[in-house]
Parts: C-alpha cells; structure tokens; sequence
C-alpha cells in the first residue's frame, strides 16, 4: 500500500480515530514519543507528520546542551538502552526553528520540558508561555528521565518533590501541561495521585527504565553514562500494568506509550486505560510506524465490528 | 532515502572473516561514495549500518567483518531478501585532481565507489591499504584498476609491515579517510592536506532522529549518521 | 558433547570455578533459581544436580498454598508473565519429602522463605532451624514475590519493614540468611543498605519485574491475577544496573540473576559484582541450561586466558 | 522425555487452518497415546505444547490449528529441522473392552494414536468428533479404520449439528475425551461411565518445574503437564 493509499485511508475514517483529552481535540491517538522524533523534520520526508495525532519533540531545557558522550546507544534483547543526555539545542532555538515550523505545517507539537532544577523547568515554560503559547498543543513535564547524571530521576521519585515543581510550571504557563511519569519508583499510583491533585492536564507514561549494559570482555559498561534508559517491547508488560494502576487512581487523560510496535499494541493500551498513544523506539526500525500502525489497526476494527477507538478504552477495568 | 526490502544477489565470503553482500536496488535509488545503509539482521533489534561499498544502476554492494552476534547471525544467514534503509548520509566531497585514499579494516569498504568515481571524474588516486593480516586482504586488486595501490598489514604478512599511514603524501592531494577512530586522528593530525574523513558510532535510527549516534567535533556535536559519516578533515585536527 | 563429557569437563575444572561466598564453598557460581526448579526431582532426570553450585528451592510458606487460578503464566517478547501464588506443599512436607531427599543425593540446598506477615516467615525459620539446619546450605528470604496479593511486595519496598523482618529471621536461625531484593522500588541502594546493617548473611537479586499481559481482541488481562512477575532475557539489562549498584554499597555476597540464558550473561553479571548466579527461565526452555553455561564458560575462559572466574569479578567497578 | 532436534518430514495444510507436522524421531523415543511435546517455534520465547497426533517406530506427527501467533508463525514457516522436548505428561490407560472417543477441535489430535492403539488391542472402538464447520474436518477418514466415526459440526454442515455429545453411551464402555474445557465439563457430569480426559492450560516448561500449568481437581491442585494432560473423569465430575 502506499503512503498516499494509507494517508487517504485514514483521513477517510477520521471520525473512528479522533480523540478527546479534555478539551484538546486530536485527529487520531497515535503521536511519536519524545526523543525517538527529534523535531520532526526527518520524519517529515517519509510523511506529513501534520497528519499524526500530535508529535513530541525531545526534551527541551533552558540553555543549550550537548548532552553525554558516546556510546550513548546499545541494543539489547528486544529493545535498547540509551543514554542520550538531553542535548538540545535550547528553548530559544527550539521556540526559532522548530516550533515555528511545526506551527506553519500545522502539527500538533506537544514540548517535551526538562531541566535540573525548579528554575529551569520555569524559565522553559516561561518563554513557551510568552513566545509559543498560539504554537504549541501542551507540555509534555520530563520530571523521569532517568539518563541525566544529577537530574530528572529525583522529581519524579518523590510525590511531594513531584507536586511542587508541577505547581511551579503551571503557575506560569496557560498550556496545557501533562507530567511524563517515570515508571522507576515503589509506587506509581502515589505519583500518579500527586499529579492528579495539581492543575496538571494529564499525564503521559511510561518513560524508559533503568539498565546497562556490559562488555563481557573488558567487563565495562558500554554506555558511557554508564546507567542508561531502557526502552522498545521489552518493557510494554511494565507499560501496561503501571496504566492500569494509575487509571485506577485519576481521571485525568492519560497519553500510554513503552514498547508499542503494533495496532494490537494500541489496543492493548487503550484497554489499560490510555486515551491517546505514543511510539518511541520503534521509529527508528520503521519511519513510517506511527502510520502504519493506523492503517492496521482500522483494519483490526472493521474486523472486530468496531466503530470508534473509544470502544477499546477501559475494558481491562470493567 | 527509503526502507526497503531488497533481493540478495550474492553473499559469500571473500577474505578472512569478511563477507561480501549483494543486492538488487531498483534504480531510481541512487547512493553516492560513503554512503551508508541500515541492515536489517534477522533476530537483532536494530538493523546495523555498513557502508554502501559500490553500486552500479541496479546492485548495490555490502562488504563485512564478523565483528560481533548481529554480522555473525547475517553471515551464518542466507535471506532471500535483506529490510535496508538506504541511501543515508553524507559522501565524499569529489572534486580534487589528486587523491589520496588512506583506509583500515572495514574501513576499506566504502573505497571502491569512492576510488571508481574518482577514476572516472579523471582525478589520479593513490590508494593505501591497511589490514591486520594477510589473510584478511580484500578489494585491493579491483582497486589497482582506478590507481596506485600500497598494501599494509600489522603483523607484515603482507604489504608493508606497521600502519596503514604513508610517510609523506603529495602536498595538494586531497585525503579520503575511513577507518577506526584512532587512524582518522593520526590521518588528521599527521598530514597538512586537506581532506574528507568517514566514521562510526553506534546508532540506533540512522536518519537523525534519536541522537545515539552524535559525536564531539570541532565545530560541535554532530550526528554520524546525519552530518556524516563523512566530515571535513579540518574537524577532526586538534 | 554428552552430557557425561559435560559433567566430567566440569569436573576436571572446579578449581577454575569453585566459589567462596563468605564461609560458603560452592563447586561452581551456577545454581536453578527458585520458582523455576519445583524441588529439584524433574532437573535431576537431566542431570545429577547435586553437580550444582546448588539449587534454590520454590518458595515455602509455613502452611500449605494452593496458590493462584490459572491462566498463572503467559509469553512476553523475550520473557514471560508468572503468577503462581506461592504454591507449595508446606514446610513441613518441604523438609520430609523435598529438602531431606536433596540433602541425601548431596545437593546445596538453599531454601526460599515466603510468608504474609512476619510470624508466618519466622515460623518457617523456626522448624527449618528445628529440623534441617543440617540440610539446608542457606536460607532465601522472599521478601519481594510481587504476585501474591496483599502479601510480599511491602516487606522489600521499605527499608524499615525489610530490617525489622531480617531481624526477626536472623534471631531464631543459625542457617545462612540471604535476603532477595525486589527490583521494584524507586531506590535499590536503600534496600542494599538496611540489609547491609542487619546479620542478613548476603543478598540475592532481582526478583521479578512487575508487568501485565492484556487479550487485545477481549481488553481483559490474560493471567488471572491481573498482575505478574516479568521474568526472562527482557529484564536483564536492569538486572545489572542494580546489582551494580548495589555493589556500591555492601560487601555482602551476591547472588546475581535476571534473564541469564547463557556463558556471557554470566560473566556480565559476575562483572558488576555478582559472586555467583542464578538462573531461572531459562530452564524451561533447556532443562540442562545450568550445565550447559558451565561448558561454555570455561571455554570462553580458555579463549580469554582466564585461569579462575573470579577474575570476572567486579570489573565495572575498577 | 528429552530435549531434541528432530528432521522435518512433512508439514502441509490438512484441513482450515489445520497443519501436519510430520517429524523424524530415534527409536529409543517411545511416545504413548496421550502424550504431548513442547515445539519450538522459531520467534517465540517459549515453547508450544502440542499433542502427539500419531507415532510409528521412526516418526512422530502433530495436528495442530492456527490459533494465535506461534501457532500461525509454524504454519508459514519452514524449517528443516524443529527443537522439540519429548515425550511429555501422562497417557490414556488403555485397559477396556469398550472405548467411546469423544473429541472437538483441536482436541481431535490425540484420538489417531488412541484409536489404533485400542484396535490392536482389540477393543471395539466407537468415535464420535466434533469440528466448527465441514471444512475444518481432519483425522475422519482415517479413523474408521479402527471403529465407528460419527462426525458433529456446530453449523451442520457435515454429520449431525451441534456439540459433540453422543445421546447414550454402552454403559460398560470407557470414554476416552479431550477438547475444550467446557466440553470435558459436560462429558464428565452427562455420562456416569468411567473414563480419561485430557486437557489444556498455557505452559511455560512442559515437565513440571514452573507450576504455571496447575489446575484445580477434585483432588486438588494438579500439573498438567506432569501429572496430566490425562486425568480420571472423576477429576472432572462435580
Ligand atoms: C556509517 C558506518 C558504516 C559502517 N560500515 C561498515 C562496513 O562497510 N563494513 C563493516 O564490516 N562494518 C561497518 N561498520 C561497522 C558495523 O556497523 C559494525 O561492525 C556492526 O554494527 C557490528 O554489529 P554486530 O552485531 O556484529 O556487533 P555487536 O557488538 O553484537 O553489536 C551490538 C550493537 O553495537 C553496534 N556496534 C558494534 N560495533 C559497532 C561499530 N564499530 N560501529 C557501529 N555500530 C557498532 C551494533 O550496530 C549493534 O547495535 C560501519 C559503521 C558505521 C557507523
Ligand atoms: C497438553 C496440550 C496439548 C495440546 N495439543 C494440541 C494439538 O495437538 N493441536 C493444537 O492445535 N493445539 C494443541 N494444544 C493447544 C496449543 O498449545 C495452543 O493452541 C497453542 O499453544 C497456541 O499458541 P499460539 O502461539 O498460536 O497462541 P498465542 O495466544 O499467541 O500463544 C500465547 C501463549 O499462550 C499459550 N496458549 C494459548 N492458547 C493455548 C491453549 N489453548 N493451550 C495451551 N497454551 C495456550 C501459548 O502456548 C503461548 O505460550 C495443546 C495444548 C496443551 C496444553
Ligand atoms: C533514544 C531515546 C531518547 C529519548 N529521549 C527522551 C527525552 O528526551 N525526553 C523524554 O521525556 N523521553 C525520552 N525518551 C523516552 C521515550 O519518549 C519513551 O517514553 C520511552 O522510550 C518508552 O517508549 P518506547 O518503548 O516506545 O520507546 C527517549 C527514548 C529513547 C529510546
Ligand atoms: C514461574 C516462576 C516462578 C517463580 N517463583 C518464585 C518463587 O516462588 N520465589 C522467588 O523468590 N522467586 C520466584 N521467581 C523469580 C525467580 O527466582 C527469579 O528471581 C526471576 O525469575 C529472575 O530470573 P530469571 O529472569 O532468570 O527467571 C519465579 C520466577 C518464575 C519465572
Ligand atoms: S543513529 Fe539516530 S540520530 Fe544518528
Ligand atoms: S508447564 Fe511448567 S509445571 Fe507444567
């Protein structure tokens, strides 16, 4: 089939696709996750990227960063391990370049917000709210990522940490702000609990875990972080089970993602508890994953005699 | 650039722990020297890239070394047809009349298309071989067709004993680099010329969008597989 | 290779793989973890398991379990789901039928220890204490089977609790007590620590990951405890990553495990800092697994110049 | 019981979605009726159990149907030679002058190697088979070699509609069932003649080690793979 054949196929069953998160009105559930899309340009020559559910750019901090050294990569059993560093080249760029474009191809852009401490997270959300607010769909809060050396992990570990800086951000901005939960603590229905008693808007998850790994020879790490991320559908039965619990604790639109590769995939998530979806790793085997699956999985529907995704939702609850 | 799955036309071995990959492209696909692909391997999770070592209008070829699990599955493998992703990256720079081609190991590899095209644009081509061993020697008698060859291995069972870095080279010829990272910095370091350098790092994607593969250069942090793999000479010096 | 030729291989080079875990010898680094080797009787129609470095028996409650309804298993890409629930015949049965049937054919025998409250854990102490401190090489405290409901997962989620229960154990037996971390917590390193000031006599891990399976065409979970220990190659990477962190903080002995399948995920493992292994999975794929990495490992020792495995010991740490 | 890799010898469609899967096996490897084998599929991390449809001195042969993924991954492929684990679980006890073979599906399988086993036995033999539909019919034919075969279709179109459950049964006949855990149900409470039935749970190790096969009987909780696939009918009955 091609890419023509797949856009128009879809653009034809928009209304068995569209999504609601709240008040934010998406054309169909599927969007790349953050750091598998940059900022979109590449996958912009395989397909319009405006006719994605929305994109998540990588994480963006205050000042420009170049993130950690190699490797920074490594495959593993059905999945990889990355430890990239949160290079980016910072809001202003970010907001110059990127955001910019992805506004005048009209994409929905969800910015992935990172940074070390409270400070920084602001000032990101500061300039988006005074230069970009017209341009951009939410925020995606990376209070999880778990490959920057005294950063990230800690805002996302303890609720109360976790409460503070999400009041912080949503002080000062007017969009739409979902927290990206990590999946490496105790109890994620806790995190889970402590966003949903902020003005968060939702809440996307999972990010990576957390592994390494080892040169048999030398016995070194291979990452040069040594401790890396850990995604790909290794860690979708994490991914599944973790929405579970935080569907059980909030109402708030959750956006599902960890390991997804497949339609069957998506409905799995939407069946846990997601309202929308993100694919991460699986970009960069297939540049056209995140239509493909679409294309699938309304051939799945008309299969199973279903006429809206909505119908999936939930059904692992009932 | 585009994902396809493509016929393998030949796959066999041709050196010691190299294997030579042939596939049939159709022909608006159109690589340039030091081009690289994405292969995809059966049971690995991340296709792995090699460099584009020739083409001609409908074949495009792969020459390998078993370096690890993901080279050893292909190489014990006989697919019908190979998922690449091709062509990705940068190429050499080709316009020089004198050229100075200094590779290592796998490295060699993406200097047949290079050397061909050089050939046929009449520029003169010196080439320079290293290999760890004798037994390990690949591509250098094509090579003899489009100019000088010097043939260099570690252990002297061939060529010219030591590493594969000329003692002095023509002062306006132009170097084509491609080897490990250790080589490419004396190449940089030890000669004036100016000149175009091909890398490594690993990677995930290989079209720019997960970062994996972003080294430190001069002018900053750059994708291997997107701003390069082939650099300016200058980018490497220090 | 026959196996007889496997096992006299082994034989004829214990002296490259004997270990010593604290004042405990074991002939060789390899053992069936517990859960994924019943009591011991299947394995040895394969081969003679008192060959082991020793076998980690299923977990024994104080009272019989009939553990959960099925579906308790299911396949993952590159693992699996289990919730078994604990079954097991009783300590009582354990030690008559089980535990003195290993000792007699000369197997190292470490005992898994489960309960739901800390009474029902000393219980099981007690009479293995009473009755088979002759039999038994060690003790492994479960502290961490994330798929029993309303049980296990918060005796090793908190510090506190996971001391005071060590404590407990530790006060009424003379048997060698390892305690077995649960790799679901925000902090692996807290856990190390508390166990690092209690007489616990070292540490085996990881445990199960937490994950889900859903029936994409029912939404429904497929195993029926909804939730279920993730296990198999897919969690290694994180497997590594906390027992090198781990390392960090006890000088205790360590028992590896977590997705090992084969000679070099040994030596990974014995590379972060693990003294021995364990392997569990695997063995449902190739009963002689624990034979055949041993055959393996010597011959990449014999390819590395490596005389004794405890020069694998550590190496990411240096 | 071992672990082994056995010669491919046939696997071809028999039936919708239906396979053959014929295998070469040593003659030290002695399967009895009942029995079942873990199969590898490549792709997948753990096994498939499969009953043993039929046997002779050098040949082992399994039915299987395309259920999900593993089962579907098999029928496209073809491999040359299959890791399986073999003979697994318990067996039917054949000690009767009348056998009444109740089987649906999938569960049809098995009832070649009881059926011939019985008849060299000398035991009058009355089969009764349920299927979906006509075209997924398998096995038949060859079974009225060794006795009575009344076939049943859900949507009658072949033999008699509805679910397989012969109105009487000789009283003093033995039912041999396996199928579907609702049709054992119903088999082991309509009919009060003693008998064997074997049945189903997802595995992970096939020979008893990981406890994930467990079911509950009437006297308790039971591994299937060891301590069945064939149970007492009184297991069943409530
Ligand atoms: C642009 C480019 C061109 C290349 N051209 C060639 C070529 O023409 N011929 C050739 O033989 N090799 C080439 N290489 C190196 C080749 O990619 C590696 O040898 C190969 O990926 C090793 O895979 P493996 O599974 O055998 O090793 P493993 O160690 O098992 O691989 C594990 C992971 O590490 C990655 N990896 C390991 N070593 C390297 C490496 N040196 N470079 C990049 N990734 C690595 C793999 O891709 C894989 O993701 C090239 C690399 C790059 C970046
Ligand atoms: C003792 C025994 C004998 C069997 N004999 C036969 C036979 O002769 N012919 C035949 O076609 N089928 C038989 N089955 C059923 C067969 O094992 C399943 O159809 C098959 O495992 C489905 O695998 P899948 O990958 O296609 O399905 P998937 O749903 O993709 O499998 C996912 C996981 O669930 C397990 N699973 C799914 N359904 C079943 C099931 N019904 N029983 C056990 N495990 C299941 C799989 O083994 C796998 O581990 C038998 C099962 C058992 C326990
Ligand atoms: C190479 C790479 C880079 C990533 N960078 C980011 C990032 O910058 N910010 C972030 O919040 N998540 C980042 N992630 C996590 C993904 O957005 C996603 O949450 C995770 O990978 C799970 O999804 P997947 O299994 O589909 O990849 C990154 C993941 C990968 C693989
Ligand atoms: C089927 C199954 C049952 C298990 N039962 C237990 C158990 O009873 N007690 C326990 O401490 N761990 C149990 N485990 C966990 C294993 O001992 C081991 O810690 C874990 O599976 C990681 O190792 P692996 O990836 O090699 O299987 C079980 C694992 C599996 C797969
Ligand atoms: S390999 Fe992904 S950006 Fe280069
Ligand atoms: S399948 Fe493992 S015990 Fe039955």
């Amino acid at each position: 089939m091609l890419m023509n054949e797949k856009l128009q196929l879809i653009e034809e069953n928009l209304h068995r696709l569209n999504v609601k998160l709240g008040d934010i009105e998406l054309p169909n559930p599927v969007m790349p996750a953050s750091g598998c899309c940059a900022f979109g340009h590449e996958l912009n020559n395989f397909y319009p990227i405006n006719k994605l559910g929305a994109i998540m750019i990588k994480s963006t901090t205050d000042v420009a960063r170049d993130g950690n050294p190699n490797h920074r990569i490594y495959e593993t059993s059905n999945g990889m391990l990355n430890s990239i560093g949160l290079q980016n080249p910072g809001v202003d760029v970010v907001i110059d370049e990127h955001i910019t474009w992805l506004d005048s191809i009209g994409a929905n852009t969800i910015v992935n917000l990172a940074g070390s401490d409270t400070e920084s997270y602001v000032n990101v959300a500061r300039e988006l709210e005074a230069r970009a607010k017209d341009k951009v769909t939410a925020i995606e809060l990376n209070v999880s990522c778990p490959n920057v050396k005294h950063g990230g992990i800690q805002f996302g570990s303890d609720p109360q940490t976790l409460k503070n800086l999400v009041n912080e951000i949503t002080k000062v901005t007017t969009i739409p702000v979902f927290v990206k939960l990590s999946p490496n603590v105790t109890s994620i229905k806790e995190m889970a609990m402590a966003v949903d008693e902020t003005d968060a808007y939702g809440i996307t998850m999972i990010n990576t875990l957390v592994g390494m790994a080892i040169d048999y020879r030398t016995g070194k790490p291979i990452i040069a972080n040594k401790i890396a991320g850990y995604s790909g559908p290794a860690i979708k039965p994490v991914a599944l089970k973790q929405i579970y619990e935080v569907r059980q604790v909030t109402n708030k639109p959750i956006i599902g993602m960890g390991g997804i590769e497949s339609a069957t995939d998506i409905i799995e998530f939407l069946s846990v508890g997601s309202d929308a979806i993100a694919i991460g790793t699986a970009n960069f085997n297939n540049p056209t994953i995140c239509i493909d699956v679409l294309v699938d999985l309304l051939a799945i529907m008309d299969e199973m005699g279903i006429d809206h995704i909505d119908e999936f939702k939930g059904r692992a609850h009932v | 650039m585009e994902l396809t799955s493509l016929k393998v036309i030949k796959h066999e071995k041709i050196a010691a722990k190299t294997y030579e990959l042939v596939l049939q492209k159709p022909t608006h696909i159109c690589p340039q020297p030091g081009q690289f692909a994405m292969v995809k391997v059966e049971g690995k999770f991340l296709k792995r890239p090699l460099s584009i070592s020739n083409y001609t209008e409908d074949t495009v070829t792969f020459i390998y070394k078993v370096l690890g699990q993901g080279t050893k599955l292909l190489s014990e493998s006989n697919p019908l047809d190979i998922e690449v992703m091709l062509p990705l990256g940068t190429s050499f720079n080709l316009e020089t009349k004198h050229a100075t081609l200094i590779a290592g190991g796998v490295g060699i590899a993406p200097m047949a298309a290079l050397a061909k095209s050089l050939h046929e644009n009449g520029t003169t081509v010196d080439v320079h071989l290293g290999y760890r061993t004798a037994e390990e020697v690949f591509l250098a008698e094509e090579l003899k067709k489009y100019g000088t060859v010097t043939i260099y291995t570690e252990d002297g069972t061939a060529g010219t004993k030591g590493y594969c870095l000329p003692q002095e080279i023509n002062s306006n010829s132009t170097i084509y680099s491609c080897g490990p990272h250790p080589m490419l910095n004396a190449v940089a370091n030890k000669y004036p010329n100016k000149g175009w350098l091909s890398t490594e790092e690993y990677m995930a994607c290989g079209f720019g969008i997960c970062a994996g593969c972003v080294i430190k250069l001069k002018s900053g942090m750059k994708k291997v597989c997107q701003d390069g793999p082939v650099f300016a000479k200058e980018e490497f010096e220090c």
